[in-house]
């Protein structure tokens, strides 16, 4: 079979799956004209860096409030994918559409601000200030991130007022984390799975509509993994949050996804429920080895 | 209870090719490691587990000389080796793979691996071959600068970078945090293989139950601090291990 | 070793620069207009054109004879030593970039003292010189001190080359030395620290550094190199005789064409003496040295790796203190030398000399790419040619500009090439 | 556990900002109150010298908070601040100058003058910024620097000799804001003073000190009050939502805009706020006041290197430090020395110590093994010591004190409180925080 | 260049053992260049300023208290150091010497703390039109007639039609190659390229190539030793140095010559000379005290610091307002004649009130209303091979 079949009978599999759903609003969905139950959607997406092809012509999307898993061999294109999607690299081909609108080449903090927000393989701390101060950064749309604002008598009294509960919701997410203790910590003190942790709880604070996980748990105490995934699991059913999570641990992606893309070579080798990818000889042979 | 074991030091006569007595290390004046002890006996596999921010990471930069020494000793074969420089400490045989940042992000693939045996005169082409039979990714990318590599082939690229000098005792810290499943496990092969050919390993791995099942002995470290020390599997048993440590 | 481009010749990346948006294009076509322009006048030919109608110059501002139209005359011998001068400044400039540029990559810091090591260089070489050159009958102290008048001291080339060329071994051993000092004292102990921390330091260190000089030499600036009886001749009667000699065999259209460059009437005179021509050899050398040493030793590669990821080169093995040490060895000795030939070929010297030449280093560093050694010495080159071809244009009270147009130059290549000109290329 | 351990009220005040600087700026006055007494200064010449640290302190501590805004919050490494100064100090002196003196002026009046100033290093600042930005912090320093040097030597040029001056700077001054207050002809210092002017000029009698000085006094005051208000501009800003993003910004700007900030927005709002000041500090320093001087040399790359230095001094990224460090630079660092020397040379004096005149070179002075040559010689070249001590004492900072002399002062970028205290009160209960 | 001494500091010296009741201290500051791009021209001049305190030690019955600052040929070095001198409390001012400095000076620190600055070798014209209230005198003259003198030199004695000017890039250099340019061509020669330079560059080659460039009958370089040497350097190093070239006062460095490198038999050169009445004793005592000759301005300096100090004396008290008052009494035709050789009794009588007109050792010393000389004499000058200035010739110039 070809990776084009591949990919397209999943996209329609996903929108008809969808119908159902979007229509306990049936105002809402007159207003769109392609059901809103694919957030994101990648098309035929390319990326080149010299001569290596990094992505060729990936083409996924993912379905309301699920938890997606991203899984393929190291190199396989995962990373990058993110990236193109999140607007640190430009694709050089494709395109993204997130809730119906292309996204593509736009830039990453318009991407953040529409709801499509990211982890980072490799931590980013903002080393050098404390962990509240690094959470309180993250939500969009504070008003006191105008200069005038925060400066103008008249006007600073809602700056602080908006101050005090984006500090309440700090606190709240990092008790959950269990890294309130370290709330007035420098972040660049942090060990590497506390960092980890602080990326995601920030990452949260944004309020997020779809969040990119890569490699969350690499790194992290498989006691507080677990509850990591619990909270995940919380957020999708209390705040229809969606997630699209790289990870290699195929224990945690059985238990956890309904849903898989296998990616190799830049491409979308694969995709269904996790038993169907296990299933599948060429995923097997490509990445999982005879470890499952 | 099962009952691990909680004195961490080994008798003094059993003591082996690494030694770490009572050390207090830290980062400026910041004190993480209070009191740690920890062995590695010649040929021998040991893992440490624990927590985030236990401080095992820091264990392995004191013995490699990258964090403030405060106190205590750490002797390798019949030599102190505290205060040390890390390239002195390297010659005795020592390699180290870090947890972040463990390549040359600007250097080729290549580059990378012949920096590995910097200490050498020549760049032993056997053990290039050895490692290049290990990871062929590596090969194939022989030219290509590692920073452009995906998180998984830098972890092969670290790892065979340290094997560039077939050191006496290999500390891995987290080899196979973001590794495909086939690579852990082919990784973990890998490292048993090293062990058997009569290398020490010291390694740092979330990836717990598998580390301990692997290894000869195993340490738990808890803020800053041994908790547990004992056989891998007794570790694994141990109902309170597991709980607090291991995810159930 | 070897320059290894990403697979593109630099005519290709040249038409992908121009094709980079509007802003490309326009450098792109000034340059081209330039270039046009230049050769015109060097064949003395003038064209008048309404420049207000052509889109790229019309709202560039007035520059020099410019606003006539394109061409003109502009005599063959001043036009070459435009260049000539920029060629040996430009060796000059290069030559010290190297050290900046290897201290910047390795060491991760911008050092605001490195003009200051030139200047070192420059007043110890030079100190050793004229004691050698005017021993016996002189008063020692003014020697030292280089307050004796040149005349006196007689140091130059040809009437004591010992002394000179002892003064530029002095020049480099006492740099080094002066570096390996500093750094010893100033740097080693904040090794750690980021880079932005050392910039600092580096710039208290450039003020006591120059200040001391000052202390010890003096604040004025003085003139070192006499020019009695030194070797010098007309490189333009030798260009000009080769050009006759070609018009006697070229086809006869292309001597119309033009005129002046091949039988210049009035090709003017580039006086060039000795001491430019040794500058010139010496540099050379020096850099050939520098890429044989480079080549031969796995030096390179460690500086590299060191670059990168000073923690993790420690703990490859690598000894990062010995890397250093020779990264200053090399860095500094080659900033010595090049203050010392500076001097020698301008005569001229005094505490703030490199200070002032400092920002035209950086400039070639950064065009260059930072830790790029072949990088440094084309961007030196092209600042020194930049700040000396440019005068083509900036005639008359307009070449005050000659040197923010280097810096101009600069910057646009950055806007273009944010990693400088020679990224994606590498050294070792 | 540790809550009961309230710290004494002294220490309150101590640790309180105000009380610091305040403290500070006495103990300047102090100093040199006594120096100058003790060198027998006439009353005058006492009131003269203290206003002139005063002044100093005052624009360097402007300048110093202008570049703490760039640096110390954003991270952008700006070193082309004499250029921006320049732009300022330039603009509202051609704006405002008589346009029949030479060079012409466009006789526009001060305040519109000054505001064109400090929008002209605004614009020039983007001009400036909006592609340098976009470069590593390094690359921006180099870059900075650079334009401030085109821009020095393009004021200094003369092509446009007719506008700026040239190398001989722009001698056609505007008249001092003050006088215009304080007198009824502000153009000459003898005519009648306004009412105001007499009151003012009344309080210099007792001591007599004549118009000039209080002339003087007054614009020093002013100056104050301006870094009153610039500094409650930028610690409000600081301490906000809008300093959080410039803080990280610092850090990682990735990251940042992976969080949905707009970081280009943000780094351009902080560079062309901070250059305004910049182009503010310039026209107070050099634009009008005692120590009105329009000439390019005003803005060499060192008056850059100075306000660093200021800035390292206090402590990059608090504001209050950048007072101190302006202050400290200021009178400590730059108006002290040659004064000090002074002193000694009359305590010597006073302890019939005759120095002899000095060698005129290191050389000899120290083979003369005379201790008192070598004091002579050292004495008279203060003003190189002086150059070589700040750039010891840089050093030494970075090594010793890298956080500035106020220590490390990570000041909170919120407008609210984030210690301890600061948390929810239902938080304590515990980790396990199920809904 | 050489830094006097503890001359930083202020220095006092006490007149006569008895201290008469009657007896002021004279408050004199002397600001000149030591170092900087001036440094060879104001070392001397330097001394010719504090000549005058040490002939009248032990003369004189007043304490003479003087405090020597250097402006490092710097404006902004310049103020801070005028601002202490006036801090401590000096009235007059015996400086400064460039002119742009001058300028800065006297705006901003003379002028606004009504302090008399008396400069005695700043020669711009633009200090004629300082707005100075009566507190800004000079002893040299304007270039306004060095310019011209410049022109006839250049036209009847080196027969030149077309001229080249390089000049420092200050009002100095500026104006005085203004006022030649303005001169040479009323005179019908042909001005050809004004190229303008800056001070303690490292090569002056691409300046004088263009200065060169059109073949100029002469070339004017107006500048200061520092970068004259450089310049100098590089002309002899790459251009035919059969040129003729004139230089001007700020040149007339005895040292060039061998600090060039060169015997320089192509540059003459003119500059202020000293013709008073007392230049022979004041050349004596010069010598005898400082074991050398004097040189460009440092009659002028002599004179400046003299007139200042009778003024003061005059003026009874060191207040500048009052000192102002008593410049041109002092020192303009009319009343008892005091001498650089009388100058003691010149200040008894200043004192007393008795009118006096100095004349001094560069001339007579007579101020017109800015506070500049009504007459003035030039020296034509070329170098000696070995060193030093030969005198070719004087020209009387009388405005
Ligand atoms: N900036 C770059 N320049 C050149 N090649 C790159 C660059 N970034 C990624 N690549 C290459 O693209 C391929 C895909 O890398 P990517 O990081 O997306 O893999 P991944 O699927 O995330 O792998 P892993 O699971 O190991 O993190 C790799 O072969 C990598 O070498
Ligand atoms: N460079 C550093 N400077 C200051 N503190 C540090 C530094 N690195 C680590 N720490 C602190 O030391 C403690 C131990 O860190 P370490 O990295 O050793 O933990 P770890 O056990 O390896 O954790 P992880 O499993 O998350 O990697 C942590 O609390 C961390 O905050
Ligand atoms: C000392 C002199 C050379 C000064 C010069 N006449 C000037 O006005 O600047
Ligand atoms: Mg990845
Ligand atoms: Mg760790």
């Amino acid at each position: 079979m070809s990776d084009a079949d591949d990919t397209e009978i999943p996209e329609t599999e996903g929108e008809l799956d969808a119908e159902p759903e979007s229509r306990d609003s049936p105002a809402e969905e007159a207003a769109k004209t392609t059901p809103k139950s694919l957030p994101l959607r990648v098309n035929n997406l390319r990326k080149e860096f010299g001569g290596i092809t990094a992505v060729d012509g990936a083409t996924f999307s993912v379905e309301e409030g699920s938890l997606t898993g991203l899984i393929g061999p190291n190199g396989a294109g995962k990373s990058t994918t993110f990236n193109c999607i999140t607007g640190v690299h430009e694709p050089t081909s494709g395109s993204v559409h997130f809730r119906d609108e292309e996204i593509t080449g736009e830039s990453p903090h318009r991407i953040a601000q529409r709801g499509l927000v990211r982890t980072f393989q490799i931590a980013r701390e903002l080393e050098e200030m404390t962990v509240l101060e690094n959470m309180m950064l993250a939500p969009g749309g504070q008003s006191g991130e105008s200069a005038t604002r925060s400066v103008l008598p008249g006007l600073r009294s809602g700056v602080v007022a908006e101050e005090e509960s984006v500090r309440e919701r700090a606190w709240e997410t990092l008790e959950f984390f269990e890294i309130d203790h370290l709330a007035q910590e420098l972040a660049g003190n942090l060990s590497g799975g506390q960092r980890k942790l602080l990326e995601l709880a920030r990452a949260l604070m944004t309020d997020p509509d779809v969040m990119l996980l890569d490699e969350p748990f690499a790194g992290v105490n498989p006691t507080l993994e677990e509850k990591l995934l619990d909270r995940i699991h919380e957020l999708r059913e209390s705040e229809g949050l969606t997630f699209l999570l790289v990870e290699h641990d195929m224990d945690l992606i059985m238990e956890n996804c309904e849903h898989v893309i296998v990616m190799h070579q830049g491409r979308v080798l694969d995709e269904g429920p996790p038993e169907q990818i296990t299933q599948n000889e060429e995923v097997i042979e490509a990445y999982l080895g005879g470890t499952v | 209870m099962t009952g691990a074991s909680a004195d961490a030091r080994l008798p003094d006569d059993e003591a082996g090719l690494l030694s770490v007595r009572s050390l207090d290390a830290g980062y400026g004046d910041l004190q993480v490691l209070s009191g740690v002890d920890l062995d590695v006996r010649d040929g021998e596999y040991v893992t440490i587990v624990g927590p985030n921010g236990a401080g095992k990471s820091t264990v392995m930069k004191s013995v490699f000389g990258l964090t403030d020494y405060m106190d205590g000793t750490i002797t390798f074969g019949d030599t102190a080796i505290h205060g040390w420089n890390p390239e002195d400490i390297i010659h005795e045989g020592l390699g180290y793979v870090p947890q972040n940042e463990n390549v040359f992000a600007g250097l080729s693939v290549r580059e990378n691996l012949e920096m590995g045996a910097y200490i050498l005169d020549d760049v032993p082409e056997e053990r290039l071959r050895d490692v290049f039979d290990r990871f062929p990714i590596l090969e194939e990318r022989q030219e290509q600068t590692a920073g452009s590599l995906s998180g998984g082939q830098q972890q092969m690229l670290a790892m065979g970078r340290a094997l560039m000098l077939d050191p006496d005792l290999l500390m891995l810290d987290e080899p196979s945090a973001g590794l495909a499943p086939d690579l852990v496990a082919d990784m973990f092969d890998r490292i048993d293989r090293i062990n058997d050919d009569g290398t020490s390993i010291l390694m740092v791995e979330q990836n717990a139950k598998e580390a301990l099942r692997r290894c000869d002995r195993g340490y738990v470290l808890v803020q800053g601090e041994n908790r547990y020390m004992d056989d891998g599997d007794t570790l694994l048993d141990d109902e309170e291990v597991r709980q607090d440590f291991l995810g159930g | 070793m070897g320059i290894e481009t990403n697979g593109q010749s630099a005519l290709e990346r040249g038409v992908a620069f121009a094709k980079s948006g509007p802003g490309g294009a326009l450098v792109a076509g000034f340059g081209a207009f330039l270039l046009v322009d230049l050769i015109l006048k060097l064949a003395g030919v003038g064209v008048s054109v309404n420049l207000a109608t052509l889109p790229v110059v019309s709202d560039v501002p007035v520059v020099g004879d410019l606003s006539g139209g394109i061409g003109g005359a502009i005599p063959f011998g001043q036009f070459s030593s435009y260049v000539w001068n920029g060629l040996v400044i430009g060796l000059v400039i290069g030559l010290a970039s190297i050290g900046l540029s290897l201290t910047y990559s390795i060491l991760n810091f911008a050092n605001f003292a490195h003009g200051d090591y030139l200047t070192t260089g420059a007043f110890s070489g030079w100190a050793v010189t004229y004691v050698i050159a005017g021993f016996g009958g002189l008063d020692l102290v003014n020697l030292v001190l280089l307050r004796t008048p040149p005349g006196d001291a007689g140091a130059n080339l040809w009437l004591s080359p010992l002394a000179v060329f002892l003064g530029l071994a002095v020049s480099i051993l006492a740099t080094l030395l002066f570096a390996l000092a500093i750094d010893r004292v100033v740097y080693r102990p904040i090794r750690d620290a980021d880079g932005i921390s050392l910039l600092i330091a580096s710039v208290g260190v450039a003020f006591a550094l120059r200040y001391l000089i000052s202390l010890v030499f003096g604040n004025s600036r003085r003139i070192v190199t006499s020019t009695e009886r030194l070797p010098s001749f007309d490189l333009v009667q030798v260009v000009v005789g080769f050009a006759e000699t070609v018009a006697d065999v070229a086809p006869a259209f292309l001597v119309d064409l033009f005129p002046s460059v091949l039988v210049p009437s009035n090709a003017g005179a580039l006086i060039v003496n000795a001491h430019e021509v040794t500058l010139i050899v010496i540099a050379v050398l020096l850099m050939l040295g520098l890429h044989v040493l480079l080549q031969r030793t796995k030096l390179g590669k460690a500086m590299r790796a060191m670059a990168d990821n000073r923690d993790l080169a420690r703990v490859t093995g690598i000894p990062t203190e010995r890397v250093i040490t020779t990264t200053w060895v090399i860095g500094a000795g080659l900033t010595g030398a090049a203050g010392f030939l500076l001097v020698l070929s301008q005569g001229g010297l005094g505490f703030t000399t490199g200070w002032r030449l400092l920002l035209l280093i950086f400039a070639a560093v950064i065009m260059g790419g930072i830790g790029s050694i072949y990088g440094a010495i084309a961007g030196g080159l092209v600042i020194g040619l930049a700040s000396r071809v440019s005068l083509v244009w900036l005639q008359g009270d307009w070449s005050a500009f000659a040197r923010p147009t280097a810096f101009l130059l600069m910057i646009l290549i950055l806007l273009f090439r944010p990693s400088g000109i020679f990224s994606g290329v590498k050294t070792t | 556990m540790s809550e009961n351990e309230t710290p004494s009220l002294l220490r309150q005040v101590v640790r309180n900002d105000a009380f610091k600087v305040a403290a500070l700026f006495a103990g300047i006055w102090l100093l040199f109150y006594a120096l100058s007494a003790f060198l027998e200064y006439p009353t005058y010449g006492v009131v003269a010298t203290i206003r002139r640290v005063t002044f100093l302190s005052a624009v360097y501590a402007i300048a110093v908070l202008a570049l703490n805004i760039q640096w110390g919050y954003t991270g952008l490494f700006n070193i082309g601040v004499a250029g921006f100064m320049a732009v300022g100090a330039y603009t509202t002196v051609i704006l405002s100058a008589d346009p029949g003196g030479v060079p012409p002026g466009l006789g526009l009046p001060l305040p519109v003058g000054v505001l064109g100033g400090i929008l002209a290093a605004v614009v020039i600042g983007l001009v400036a910024a909006l592609p340098a930005l976009r470069l590593d912090a390094d690359y921006l320093a180099i870059v900075t620097v650079a334009f401030s040097e085109i821009i020095r030597l393009t004021l200094n040029s003369p092509v446009l000799i007719d506008i700026t001056g040239g190398a001989s700077g722009f001698d056609n001054l505007p008249t001092s804001p003050v006088q215009t207050l304080l007198l009824t002809d502000p153009g000459s210092i003898i005519s009648e003073p306004t009412a105001l002017g007499s009151f003012v000029f009344g309080l210099g009698e007792p001591l007599d000190l004549t118009r000039i000085v209080m002339i003087n006094i007054v614009y020093t005051l002013g100056v104050l009050v301006v870094l009153l208000f610039v500094y409650l501009l930028l610690e409000r800003a600081g301490k906000s939502p809008f300093g959080r993003v410039l803080k990280a910004i610092r850090e990682d700007e990735v990251a940042a805009q992976s969080l949905g900030k707009n970081t280009q927005s943000f780094k351009v709002r902080a560079f062309a706020l901070g250059c305004g000041l910049m182009g503010l500090a310039g026209i107070l320093w050099y634009a009008m006041g005692p120590r009105a001087s329009v000439v390019p040399t005003n803005f060499r790359p060192e008056l850059t290197f100075y306000i660093f230095i200021a800035l390292i001094i206090g402590g990059s990224g608090s504001n209050v430090g950048s007072i101190i460090g302006g202050a400290v630079f200021a009178s400590l660092l730059y108006e002290a020395p040659p004064i000090l020397s002074d002193v000694v040379v009359k305590l010597l004096a006073d302890y019939n110590v005759a120095l002899p005149s000095a060698p005129d070179n290191v050389v000899t002075t120290v083979s003369t093994g005379d201790p008192l040559a070598i004091v002579a010689f050292l004495l008279a070249n203060i003003d190189t010591l002086r150059f070589m001590f700040m750039g010891a004492l840089l050093v030494l900072l970075v090594q010793y004190k890298p956080d500035g002399i106020l220590g490390d002062r990570t000041e909170t970028a919120a407008a609210v409180s984030l210690s301890e205290e600061s948390r929810p009160a239902n938080a304590n209960a515990g980790g396990d925080s199920d809904e | 260049s050489s830094n006097g001494g503890g001359d930083d500091g202020t220095t006092t010296s006490s007149g006569g053992t008895t201290t008469s009741s009657s007896a002021r201290t004279l408050k004199q500051g002397v600001l000149l260049p030591t170092t900087g791009g001036l440094a060879d021209l104001g070392v001397p001049i330097n001394n010719g300023a504090i000549l005058p305190r040490i002939l009248l030690e032990g003369e004189t019955d007043f304490t003479l208290d003087f405090s020597e600052q250097d402006t490092q040929t710097d404006a902004n070095a310049a103020q801070s150091a005028a601002q202490t001198l006036r801090n401590s409390g000096y009235p007059a001012v015996t400086g400064a010497a460039s002119s742009e400095v001058t300028i800065a000076v006297a705006n901003n620190v003379f002028i606004p703390s009504g302090m008399v600055g008396c400069s005695p070798a700043s020669t711009s014209p633009a200090i004629t039109d300082l707005e100075d209230s009566g507190l800004i005198y000079r002893t040299p003259p304007t270039d306004a007639l060095q310019g011209e003198v410049l022109a006839q030199v250049a036209m009847e004695r080196l027969d030149a039609s077309t001229a080249a000017t390089m000049y420092v890039n200050n009002s100095y250099g500026q104006l005085l190659s203004q006022s030649f340019a303005t001169a040479f061509q009323n005179a019908g020669g042909e001005m050809l390229q004004q190229v303008s330079f800056q001070k303690a560059q490292s090569s002056y080659t691409s300046r004088l190539s263009q200065a060169l460039s059109d073949d100029p009958g002469v070339v004017i370089v107006i500048g200061y030793p520092e970068s004259g040497k450089q310049l100098f350097r590089d002309f002899y190093t790459d251009f035919d140095s059969d040129v003729p070239i004139l230089v001007t006062d700020g040149l007339r460095s005895a040292s060039l010559p061998s600090d060039v490198g060169n015997d320089m038999s192509n540059v003459t050169g003119t500059a202020p000379l000293a013709a008073g009445p007392g230049t022979e004793y004041f050349t004596e005592q010069f010598q005898s005290e400082f074991g050398n000759e004097p040189g460009v301005f440092t009659s002028q300096a002599f004179d400046a610091t003299a007139v200042c100090l009778l003024a003061n004396a005059a003026a009874g008290e060191n207040s500048g307002a009052a000192i102002a008052q008593e410049m041109q009494a002092v020192a303009n035709p009319g009343g008892e004649e005091v001498l650089p050789s009388t100058l003691a009794e010149g200040l008894d009588m200043a004192a007393s009130g008795t009118e006096i007109q100095y004349k001094g050792a560069s001339s007579a010393v007579d101020f017109d209303e800015n506070g500049d000389l009504k007459a003035a004499t030039y020296e034509y000058f070329g170098f000696e091979s070995g060193g030093g200035i030969r005198t070719i010739d004087e020209i009387q110039f009388t405005a």
